[in-house]
């Protein structure tokens, strides 16, 4: 196992640096170098270009250097925490990030904690039961939830709020508790508000997940230990509790990795149209405005988030599964 | 031994006319059609066949364990319990407690291959105690002990060590030992081995067959084996089944089976098999291949393939099994009363079917 | 074999050593049988999966010949049919049952709020016909026309209602379908020529070139797609046309997409690499050409089929998401995404819900490519069992 | 038997083949799996040479050295080619290799995985030819005969492999393999997989080829029943080594080593007269774990100390006939365990 961890370790370096590359790809993507553009904002704004900071800026980055140098002080600069400077904001892009990453982590791992919550047992429920009423109707719903964009999802389902409730759902909190102190009331609001975007963040990963489980539960009940198993007299649920649930949740946990990316892009997409206060409608903003550091430094986050969460789920699946653990 | 001809012996498992289908596709495969089937108490039967032959799904029935898209049609597969109480295990429901109560409890099963039949994720200890515990939860000893004894029993060295490891960690013969202690743990009365040995070598095959006899010699099993191979047979079985597509051809003591073959089908199977102790050059064959079970030809299934095919009766009649001397019985016209020798067919004649 | 004369005094065994079972005349249809039509006959098993085939011929059909299936001209505006609602086809007029017809929509205002309110006028029903001339057009550029598959004679007949500036959204949609729909085919196209070049070269070869590649698509799996999708457009010059941008959005898609498909065919070389009957070949002396696009792509192709259906969904939500937000296509360019973009705030929805209509034939291709999926892939390997 | 022993087809020496096992992150290689370990013999024109072991004994391992599928860690395997050249399979350069192998045959164990099931008959059976440059009539013509000399109707052709039985696969994997009329087939256990009553078919199928046609068969299996059925000579592998080796009637008649014995004692023999009685303990040991001394030592029952410390080499002993019998045992002229 020492080996595997060891090997899985040193695969997150080269990983690591392809998703920087790709991120100081998307800095320098849009035409000219960011402190031209910001100069020409700056002139826009009626502002004064202040030449020194423009060069200062320029130095500090390497503009005007060789690319791979650039991206060279580019990576060093984050490995001291600079990730650059927003234009738009006007502020360090890693004081706009560390405000907002909070929430963004929060609502995925709600989502996360939703996706697996419901996604698991529903996926059991319809490989137990395969080809009933039942297993139709959540498979289809399951996959019904798989085709629907997220932001339509967000979209209906803030209209239906509104409609029934003729409030708007917006924010994290509602106006009284906006910039009340901690309180149960705070809570409970933020929970209120916090359980219908991760629902939909979380839903085309609950659908993906029902017909993995599915799939593989099937797959598992077939196999020739089951029927061992049943040939001992073991009973229908707990030989299925047992044996295929266990082995089952193994591609389950290695398909983390394959969640998490779904719910960092539905939670950028859902926080953009319900106007949460994440680190989605900053990445749009920035985009939109070709503030390219701190779109580029979001990108490279999330990913590197992302990243750390398959190790994770990778390591777990080392602990649970003995054939890993045992090296075979 | 004998069977039916001494009534003073008690059965333990009658299986009378036993059909069992499977539905794949949209068609039916007849994987047995009407066996008849006796196991007594301490008896060691065998069952032997080709691939199709549906000695397998017998068995499976046997615990009714079939997979989902097989059937019971119709036939009874009476248990006979310790209390004397005759239960028809067609009759039960898979799931009820009855039917999980025998499974492991009374008649217990060892698989084909050792390495899928055990659960990679679960320790050997984990996955025998698991039938201890539902069948004979232990009062003086635990249950770890009791399993340590089990594997020594068979032969596993060290069991102190192989009991917490995982089945990838045994090599295949050390598996197979720990399923027939698995099975051996709750004293069950009969024993089902499918194929024990196939996916194993010829020195460590013999090992296990040995083991196999020994415990049931040892604890007064009833022994149900089913193999492909005909010299497992003749040192294992005492009672011998032939099946060929879903049916038993031929039945009788093992001695008799191997010594005087009735059925043409038993007669070619021995012919044909390579043997150590008598070299020839050339094999006796059977002509032609087993066909697919879901179209079964017409009348003796075996006619197509037959050397010493009648006439027309063997196309169009199917035979029964009909006792053709003390305890041997055959599913044949050469050997039945009923036949009409159609003039001018003799015994021998070899179809010849156009290529 | 000229001694085979000289044996046949032996012939007993000769005779039946050779003997081979004849294969009933019936079954010769299915032993002549080639995989493509054994995959036919599994396929059509899958009611679900034909019937998605179905709904997404008839969805590609109307955006072959959207100017003809639509109609009215996308783009013609009219203040009359702001926001108007659907109108709903009709057979019973005052009690009586008739041929469909519709009645038309009249503007007016709330006398209270003053709001726009339309009414029908349920005095002059306006017969349903089929090709009825409207507004000229010119089929692919090439064929000019002014017949349309339906329509009504005087006023304006709105199946989806109408946008904010008066257009039809039937037409609308009928027109983006044509966007939506090639960009998801023709993204997977692109995915799929880098899947085949680099996973087959990841499959194939192995060593050092198949750890590269295999931690590239390991990457490129792990990112958030969303995030790099925007980004990627963001790099889009403002002033290129339609079609330029949408071969451009194309690419981008394809660029994160391809990795899924070149996971899967690097799996399905490398485990074909290692079948009897591909080192049969390779023994009886078969180029490594011929070894791959004889021996192993035909064993692969329904694999490829089948997971290229799957990936199209993808590309479908990936452009409607980026043009949802104003980074992928834009108007004047017309796709559902385009069109969805309309709904931006929720009191639009609440105001014109059938603004939300190109999102339903967003979801039911989605489902449609997803059931036709899970159809090829469960035919895919007629040799299963 | 035969009468040309001298005119040699295939000859393996001192061929060995080492697979590297990797450990720790680096992969580093902390051993090696010594699969062939040291293995001669010879395929004589016209003979059939089996091979017999157990599974992990390198049988498989030495069929596909020699047919260049695996390099070989060292040795020579010189193999006569249909114009009578001689040629090292172990050092001929790879582009040769097309060239070399159309006078080797193989048939393979499953005939289900060798056949690939969306080619039709004809397209299998001639794509060989296909191969080297035969052209559209002479192969329809050259698959005709195939299929007749295997026992099939030509009809077949334009079938494919899902509508026959296993035993008919069987026999177009043997016309496959003699499409290129070779010198030398390899047939990696053929009837392994088969059901008992089409075994027999399919073992005097290719006799009756090997006579017919002057070929020469190496035949590994691990049914020594099947092996002495067909073989004219037989070398016994047990891990990675050959520790017996003679003409089929003599080593059946006269085994000397004590795996040979133990092997044939541990085959139950279909009738229930005969007595039964293996004997052999212990598992096959770990080719990775190979140390020194004789490779049976850790299961043998006569073992003494020098068999844990010295490894015997094979060597002929002295037997009444004229043909050499190779025993690879420090004991094999005391022992007296003849079957």
């Amino acid at each position: 196992m020492q080996s595997y961890i060891i090997r899985r370790l040193l695969y997150f370096i080269p990983t690591l640096i392809l998703i920087s590359v790709i991120s100081f790809a998307i800095i320098q993507a849009p035409p000219g170098d960011f402190v031209t553009t910001l100069a020409v904002q700056m002139e826009a704004r009626g502002d004064q270009v202040d030449e020194d900071l423009i060069n200062a800026l320029r130095a500090r980055y390497g503009l005007g250097k060789p690319l791979w140098q650039q991206y060279l002080i580019w990576i060093g600069n984050i490995l001291q925490g600079d990730l650059g400077v927003s234009m738009a904001y006007n502020q360090p892009v890693s004081r706009i990030i560390m405000d907002r990453l909070p929430w963004s982590l929060l609502f995925s791992f709600s989502a996360f904690i939703i996706v697996y919550s419901i996604g698991f047992p529903i996926g059991f429920l319809s490989a137990v039961r395969q080809y009933s009423i039942l297993d139709y109707v959540l498979t289809f719903t399951g996959f019904i939830g798989l085709a629907t964009p997220n932001f339509l999802l967000a979209l209906v389902l803030l209209w239906v709020y509104f409609e029934a409730t003729g409030q708007a759902l917006v924010g994290i909190f509602s106006v009284e508790y906006a910039v009340a102190s901690w309180s149960f009331g705070k809570f409970f609001d933020l929970l209120n508000h916090l359980w219908i975007p991760a629902l939909i963040i979380g839903t085309a990963g609950t659908a993906g997940l029902i017909r993995i489980v599915r799939a593989n539960l099937l797959d598992e009940l077939k196999k020739l230990y089951v029927t061992t198993a049943r040939a001992k007299g073991v009973s229908e649920i707990r030989l299925i509790l047992k044996y295929p649930v266990r082995l089952a949740i193994n591609p389950v946990i290695s398909n983390i990795g394959y969640v998490l990316p779904a719910l960092i892009s539905g939670e950028v997409i859902t926080s953009i149209v319900i106007g949460l206060p994440t680190i989605g409608p900053v990445l749009l903003r920035a985009l939109q405005t070709e503030d390219m550091f701190l779109a580029g430094s979001i990108v490279l986050i999330l990913s590197v988030l992302t990243l750390v969460g398959t190790l994770v789920s990778d390591l777990l699946l080392a602990v649970i599964d003995p054939r890993i653990r045992h090296g075979v | 031994m004998n069977s039916d001809s001494s009534p003073n012996r008690e059965w333990l498992i009658d299986i009378k006319d036993l059909h069992v289908t499977f539905s794949q596709d949209d068609k039916t495969v007849n994987a047995v059609n009407g066996v008849d089937i006796r196991v007594h108490k301490g008896e060691a039967v065998g069952i032997v066949g080709e691939s199709g032959c549906g000695k397998t799904v017998t068995s499976y029935s046997l615990l009714n364990i079939l997979p989902l898209n097989g059937r019971i049609v119709s036939g009874e597969v009476r248990y006979r319990g310790g209390n004397g109480s005759i239960i028809d295990i067609t009759k039960l429901n898979p799931r009820s407690r009855e039917m999980r109560k025998l499974r492991g409890g009374e008649i217990a099963m060892i698989f084909q291959e050792p390495m899928a039949s055990f659960s990679p994720v679960h320790t050997i200890k984990d996955q025998i105690a698991e039938g201890i515990l539902l069948h004979q939860p232990p009062k003086d000893k635990k249950v770890r002990e009791k399993i340590i004894e089990y594997l020594g029993m068979v032969g596993i060295s060290n069991p102190e060590r192989a009991i917490d490891a995982y089945p990838f960690q045994l090599s295949g013969g050390m598996r197979q030992r720990a399923m027939i202690a698995m099975a051996l743990a709750c004293n069950p009365k009969v024993l089902v081995a499918d194929e024990p040995t196939t996916a194993l070598d010829v020195t460590i095959q013999a090992q296990v067959l040995m083991l196999i006899k020994e415990m049931q010699q040892e604890l007064g099993l009833a022994l149900v084996l089913i193999t492909h191979d005909l010299g497992i047979i003749a040192h294992m079985a005492d009672f011998v089944y032939v099946m060929y597509l879903g049916r038993v051809v031929e039945k009788g003591p093992v001695a008799t089976i191997f010594d005087s073959p009735k059925h043409p089908y038993t007669r070619d199977l021995i012919r044909s098999i390579p043997k150590l102790d008598r070299p020839e050059k050339r094999l006796a064959t059977i002509q032609g291949n087993v066909p697919d079970a879901s179209r079964l030809p017409s009348g003796c299934a075996f006619h197509p393939r037959c050397r010493e095919i009648i006439g027309e009766i063997c196309r169009q009649t199917e035979p029964v099994l009909e006792e053709v001397e003390a305890d041997h019985f055959a599913a044949c016209f050469l050997h039945s009363p009923k036949r009409e020798i159609e003039p001018g067919t003799g015994e021998s004649e070899i179809v010849q079917q156009p290529q | 074999m000229s001694d085979r004369a000289q044996n046949s005094d032996d012939s007993q065994s000769q005779v039946d050593d050779r003997f081979v079972h004849q294969v009933p005349p019936q079954f010769s249809a299915f032993s002549s049988a080639s995989q493509w039509q054994l995959i036919r006959w599994r396929f059509l098993k899958h009611r679900v999966a034909v019937i998605a085939l179905g709904v997404l011929s008839l969805l590609y059909v109307c955006a072959m010949f959207a100017e003809f299936v639509a109609p009215y001209n996308p783009r013609s505006t009219d203040p009359r049919y702001t926001h108007a609602p659907p109108q709903r086809i009709r057979i019973f007029h005052s009690g009586k049952l008739s041929l469909p017809f519709v009645y038309p929509v009249v503007k007016g205002r709330d006398p209270q709020t003053l709001a726009t309110k339309y009414s029908e006028d349920v005095d002059t029903p306006l017969k349903l016909r089929l090709f009825v001339r409207g507004d000229p057009y010119r089929l692919w550029g090439l064929i000019g026309s002014n017949i349309h598959l339906f329509g009504v004679k005087r006023e304006r007949f709105m199946l989806f209602g109408g946008d904010a500036a008066g257009r039809d959204l039937f037409s609308r949609t009928i027109c983006g379908a044509r966007l939506s729909l090639t960009i998801g085919l023709l993204g997977v196209f692109l995915a799929l020529l880098l899947g085949i070049l680099l996973g087959g070269t990841s499959g194939y070869f192995g060593g050092t070139l198949d750890l590269l590649i295999q931690r590239l698509i390991e990457t490129l799996r792990s990112i958030p797609t969303l995030p790099l999708w925007l980004a990627l457009s963001v790099a889009l010059p403002d002033h290129w046309s339609i079609s330029q941008r949408f071969l451009a959005i194309t690419v981008v898609l394809s660029i994160v997409g391809w990795a899924d498909l070149a996971r899967e065919v690097r799996g399905k070389f490398m485990s074909l690499r290692e079948e009897d009957f591909v080192r049969a070949a390779e023994l009886g002396g078969a180029s490594t050409r011929r070894l791959i696009f004889s021996h192993m792509l035909p064993s692969f192709y329904s694999h490829i089929i089948a997971a290229t259906t799957l990936s199209v969904p993808g590309m479908i939500l990936g452009e409607t998401t980026l043009s949802f937000l104003g980074l992928g296509l834009q108007a004047p360019a017309i796709s559902w995404g385009v069109l969805l973009s309309d709904a931006q705030h929720f009191r639009v929805i609440s105001q014109t819900p059938w603004f939300l209509i190109p999102g339903l034939f967003v979801i039911i291709t989605v489902l449609a490519f997803n059931f036709l999926g899970d159809g090829l892939r469960d035919a895919a390997d007629p040799y299963a069992n | 038997m035969s009468n040309n022993h001298n005119e040699s087809i295939l000859d393996v020496r001192h061929l060995k083949k080492y697979f590297p096992i990797e450990k720790g992150f680096l992969r580093r290689v902390s051993g090696y799996v010594r699969a062939v370990d040291d293995v001669c013999f010879s395929v004589q024109k016209g003979q059939t040479m089996g091979l017999v072991g157990e599974s992990g004994c390198g049988k498989t391992t030495t069929a596909w050295t020699i047919l260049r599928l695996h390099e070989a860690t060292a040795g020579e395997i010189f193999f006569k080619t249909g114009n009578s050249e001689i040629v090292d399979m172990a050092a001929v350069e790879k582009v040769r290799l097309k060239e070399i192998r159309r006078y080797m045959g193989v048939v393979f164990q499953d005939p289900y995985a060798s056949l690939n099931p969306r080619k039709t008959v004809l397209d299998i059976v001639a794509d060989p030819l296909l191969n080297y440059g035969v052209k559209r009539d002479e192969r329809e013509a050259r698959v005709t005969e195939l299929l007749t000399m295997v026992g099939l109707d030509p009809s077949f052709m334009p079938r494919y492999p899902h509508a026959f039985s296993g035993g008919q696969r069987q026999r177009i994997g043997i016309a496959r393999a003699l499409a290129l009329s070779p010198s030398l087939v390899i047939a990696d256990e053929p009837v392994s997989a088969l059901d008992v009553s089409v075994q027999a078919q399919i073992l005097n199928l290719l006799s009756d080829l090997r006579d017919e046609l002057g070929l020469s068969y190496l035949f590994i299996a691990h049914d020594l029943s099947v092996i002495q059925h067909i073989c004219d000579r037989v070398a016994v592998m047990y891990m990675g080594s050959i520790v017996e080796e003679a003409d089929t009637e003599e080593l059946f008649s006269q085994p000397m080593h004590p795996y040979t014995t133990s092997l044939m004692a541990a085959l139950p023999v279909p009738d229930p007269h005969k007595p039964w009685s293996p004997e052999l303990s212990g598992e096959v040991g770990k080719p990775s774990e190979k140390g020194s001394g004789c490779v049976f030592a850790h299961r043998c029952p006569y073992a003494a100390q020098i068999c844990h410390d010295e490894t015997p080499s094979l060597e002929t002993k002295t037997t009444d006939t004229k043909d050499s019998h190779l025993v690879a045992c420090h004991f094999a002229d005391e022992l007296d365990i003849d079957a």
